[in-house]
């Protein structure tokens, strides 16, 4: 149809699909699932960061750590936002998270064991994140790739927070030294994972490429971010978890242990450390928060009633 | 210094301080005090078992065994935990279970297998009626379970078969 | 110490605990657009503790620092008022604090910033618009619950109930604080209770509550009695574990 | 009557009555406020001491801590079975004690504020609680004379617990022996009120005399709670913060200032500082409790069912 | 450190921590009775705790006493598991742990009373008296429950169903106390399952409750994984902050 080959030029040429434009209605589910993925992922991820804010050690760093977690809310604010552009309500995407139809990065199913942790999400999971992202920010879809710009800004300095975070451990006191290397032990095959499975294993990968939604396939973005991160491990003084991580002049990357795929699908279905506790933790201020909601939109009807 | 301090005369001193948590018996009447040497040089070393693992008198005990045995002229005075045998219920001595009976606590049965001992009425220690029953299975020390009398009306402690 | 250092940690324990209180409700707000509010309220307050607690540090002289100050003192060294270390309660009671609590924040920074000490004068007069900000967002919450749903018209007007008895703390003052008033660098809480009274009283009354009947002006209840002195609630002790328990854990540690 | 004589015969010859005698209903209604007021004040009193079990800065004091409130517990039982002698259950009287109709001792409506506190309340409160109660042992009444009889042996082991507390703290380091000295300095006043107003201003002194229930008055009682505790303090080397605190030689007795009794009136009507804390936490574990000891009921009364 | 010094800290760390779990209950139980009974249950424990954690001290030979292991280890390296450090919930499921635990611990002390080691003979012989009593007490309330009002049987299925998934933790072995075992120093763990299932699976019969279908004998859920290793679940740095707080803030103090 001329609505088809419409699209299909617009993607030829590298241009941006907006709102009122026709696309197929795959292209708006499969948008629809990764930017409400994407949503979901950062508020859940509120809620390991959240887990310090108490009791993080210096008013500086507890600043930090309320204005990184506000990012997130506001990401997720701004993310539904997107989605909204394809027709579908935050509400309806909320009940979808709630329900577990729709999931969130698996990632957040790990605890946040000691302080340095906040650290290591900073530096590994940023970090992986950005990887991931930045190269959403030429998406072919219009609002997604405009958030994904300010989004990977805003995570960039979070992952440089995370990095100075780890680095003072890193350089203080034995015990803090210890704390940070266990935090990068814990979160590093963790983060190689948040790529997703190897591009042999994928499903989802070619639609998504067809599309300009995703321009690098996991693999590719993995390899990425390793060989962005080793050398930043050095800096810090800490040692990467893998005895067979070295540099390979002949491929001009580093050799790397991968991620236990089998925990990364044992989590995705369900059985991560967190799994149960944070959708609890989300679907509990979900439900306190109804009678609140519920009464924001009695006395907007109210008062809208009066004005008209 | 009168003379020199005997095993006997240490081991009648440590014996009389009484438990904190059940002042009408002495540590030896509960059956807590399992041994006291006397050295040549005046220095005595007394056994205590805990009645049960919590038991936060213990410390108490261990101030007033040293305490009663310096009265009576002991040097250095070292206390040992003793672990084993595990006390139980069945070290309360004959005179013990009758002081608490006259202190209007119920003493224990002898110890049958399990925890609760079935079928075995208690006795009011006021009134005599086996016609009470159980208010608390744990009473306000460990060893004990509260109970009344249907007969007087009387509340009371029970010392729980351990 | 310095007077007016310790009119500074007053103020800034005030910031501080609440922004520790605010801080337990992200990811557990109503909707995301009060998790973004309430970090950013927490935010704010932190910022606002920290210039007072670093000033308070070195008017003092000891060398002591914001962390010092924040992380390191008992909690009988604490001298914030018993309205902020309260449990947060429900979203409610949360929103009757910040509405106690930033119409009388913004009161008091508005007569802060003509202090004769330009440090507090320079600190308030910044606060100045973000605690107005506060004040405005409590306003619109409690009349929204106060006219929403018969249920969050009962949750709000318990909430206020709740959080009044510790209201009138806030304006208690002692020697300490008249003679800095004196001196011009501090602010007569006795004459801001007036303002607060009418602007909270106004927004009760729209928000078709009823004015919580106790506590006449004069009257502190013992409840809430002390907190300049360090006479805290036994909220305050479990608040202070979590807030202190890992620089404590680590002496002499830098974060 | 005869049985007026009786009763009145037994009073005068200092024997016990028991619960199957016949007695005024002014003296039935008399001890069942006296007896329930104790047993609240015993559960009550759980509170602000349960603040510190799970902060407790040793093993053994965590333990000495909750044996002691497992014995208030102890104590709160013993004391409602002995009002149960009197023909009123343990539910009506904690009815009473949740709306307020009964009171408990107003000491509890302070804070413990800091560890130092769990030392004061075992030295001075308990210690106060034992000049009380001694008296008692030799009530009229023979199910709370023996009860008191135990209890008073018990609450000897805590005061000396916290006389030890205290002890060590005071010898401890500067800021744990100011820790002491803050405590001592606001738990001492409290803890004279603890006798009642002067007996000027008391109610209730004669008829209870008469009946043998109360042997001494408050002011003697007072007196008494000061001479045995001001050398005490000595030992302790904490300072009683009383400057008109003096061994009067004609008097034979300590001369002291007496607490603030407007403040004691202050509390007993609700307006201490716990006041309001106590009563709900109380009324909420009770509420929470409802569907357990239903559940109980329920399942006993299935039970006998099947027995019989 | 000595294996045997590592098991000791296990067995202790477990009851220390279910003992500050069950001490946050005092003057909050459902009736009085329940009060004393969690106190005299969080009183055994404690001792045990206690005993334990000397013991493991002296054969470490650092000089490190009970407190020292209680108070002043970070969080990674406390060794309990799972089931002891979650939050306490309703009675219901405190009730379900406290079944599941002592169930167990009845178990493994009974085989430990016949230890090599003198000394963990001692204790758990010592310990076996009032854990009998723990499982007993445990069992009444979960019938009771269980077999009580419709609100009761939910909340007792729930509470179980809720504790379930950290049992499969208390089964698990390694190395070091396969070594341990070989020597007669330790209890196989795996073997005591089979006692625990019949024991537990008679208990939810009679409660008319049905057994949770989940956590083969071979698999841990990830939530409960890694206690023995010092990875805990969030719950975990708060208890420990309350804990410790006090003994972090006076460095070298004795109490």
């Amino acid at each position: 149809s001329d609505q088809e080959r419409q699209f299909e030029a617009l993607l030829a040429a590298d241009e941006r699909i907006e709102p009122r434009d026709q696309f197929p209605e795959g292209y708006r589910r499969t948008l629809i699932r990764q930017i409400a993925q994407h949503a979901h992922s950062e508020i859940i991820g509120m809620q390991p960061e959240g887990n310090w804010i108490t009791r993080a050690p210096s008013l500086r760093r507890k600043a930090i750590l309320i204005a990184k977690v506000q990012d997130e809310a506001g990401h997720g604010l701004y993310l539904y936002a997107a989605a909204e552009t394809l027709g579908v309500s935050r509400a309806e995407l909320l009940d979808q998270l709630h329900t577990g139809a729709q999931k969130y990065s698996s990632i957040f199913n790990y605890p946040t064991l000691t302080w340095a942790d906040i650290g290591a999400i900073g530096w590994l999971v940023d970090g992986a994140a950005i990887t991931n992202q930045v190269p959403l920010c030429r998406c072919s879809y219009g609002p997604y790739a405009r958030a994904m710009v300010r989004i990977c800004k805003e995570e960039s300095f979070h992952q440089r927070q995370g990095f100075d975070l780890l680095l003072t451990l890193s350089r203080g006191t034995p015990e803090q030294h210890a704390m940070a290397q266990d935090a990068v032990d814990r979160w590093w095959y963790p983060s190689l994972a948040m790529f997703g499975p190897p591009d042999a294993r994928s499903t989802h990968g070619e639609e998504s490429a067809a599309w300009g939604i995703k321009r690098f396939s996991n693999d590719e973005l993995r390899q990425r971010f390793v060989d962005m991160t080793v050398p930043q491990s050095e800096v810090l003084g800490l040692r990467i978890p893998d005895p067979h991580l070295r540099w390979n002049p002949d491929r001009g990357h580093y050799d790397f242990t991968q991620p236990d795929y089998d925990e990364l699908f044992r989590v995705i279905k369900g059985d991560g450390p967190c799994n149960q506790q944070r959708m609890e933790h989300r679907v509990r201020a979900h439900e306190e928060g109804a009678w609140v909601r519920e009464a924001a939109l009695a006395y907007a009807a109210k008062h809208s009633r009066e004005v008209s | 210094m009168t003379g020199q301090l005997t095993a006997e005369a240490a081991y009648d001193a440590a014996a009389r301080v009484v438990d904190p948590e059940l002042p009408v018996l002495t540590i030896a009447e509960l059956g807590i005090l399992r041994g006291v040497r006397v050295d040549d040089s005046g220095c005595v070393e007394v056994d205590l078992t805990p009645t049960y693992s919590g038991c936060p008198a213990l410390e108490a005990i261990r101030e007033d065994v040293k305490d009663a045995l310096r009265v009576v002229g002991a040097g250095d005075v070292s206390i040992r935990t003793i672990l084993a045998p595990a006390w139980s219920t069945d070290w309360i001595s004959a005179v013990g279970q009758r002081k608490l009976a006259e202190a209007g606590i119920a003493p224990p049965h002898p110890r049958g297998e399990g925890p609760v001992s079935v079928g075995i009425s208690v006795r009011c220690p006021r009134c005599g009626s086996p016609d009470t029953q159980e208010l608390s299975r744990f009473g306000p020390t460990s060893c004990t379970a509260l109970r009344t009398c249907a007969a007087c009306g009387e509340p009371f402690e029970h010392v729980k078969a351990l | 110490e310095p007077p007016t250092a310790v009119y500074a940690v007053r103020l800034g324990d005030d910031a501080l605990i609440l922004a520790q209180r605010l801080g337990e409700w992200i990811s557990r707000a109503p909707q995301l657009e009060e998790d973004v509010a309430l970090a950013n309220l927490a935010l704010d307050l932190l910022g606002q503790a920290r210039m007072l607690l670093t000033y308070a540090g070195e008017l003092e002289g000891f060398g002591r620092t914001e962390d010092d100050l924040a992380y390191l003192r008992d909690e009988r060294a604490y001298t914030n008022v018993h309205l902020v270390e309260q449990q947060n309660g429900d979203f409610a009671e949360t929103m009757a604090r910040l509405l106690a609590f930033s119409t009388y924040q913004l009161l008091l920074y508005e007569g802060l910033a003509r202090s004769t000490d330009e440090t507090l004068a320079a600190i308030a007069a910044k606060a100045v618009k973000e605690v107005a900000y506060h004040r405005d967002h409590a306003t619109q919450w409690v009349v929204r619950l106060g006219d929403g749903t018969p249920e969050s018209h009962a949750r709000m007007q318990a909430g206020l109930d709740r959080v009044w008895p510790f209201t009138a703390e806030l304006f208690e003052t002692d020697p300490l604080e008249k003679s800095l008033t004196e001196q011009g660098i501090a602010v007569d809480r006795t004459v801001i209770r007036q303002a607060w009274q009418e602007y909270v009283s106004g927004v009760v009354a729209e928000a078709t509550l009823d004015q919580p009947t106790e506590s006449k002006p004069t009257e502190t209840r013992s409840a809430a009695r002390g907190g300049r002195q360090g006479i805290h609630s036994e909220a305050m002790g479990y608040l202070l574990a979590e807030l202190q328990h890992l620089v404590r854990s680590h002496p002499g540690a830098t974060w």
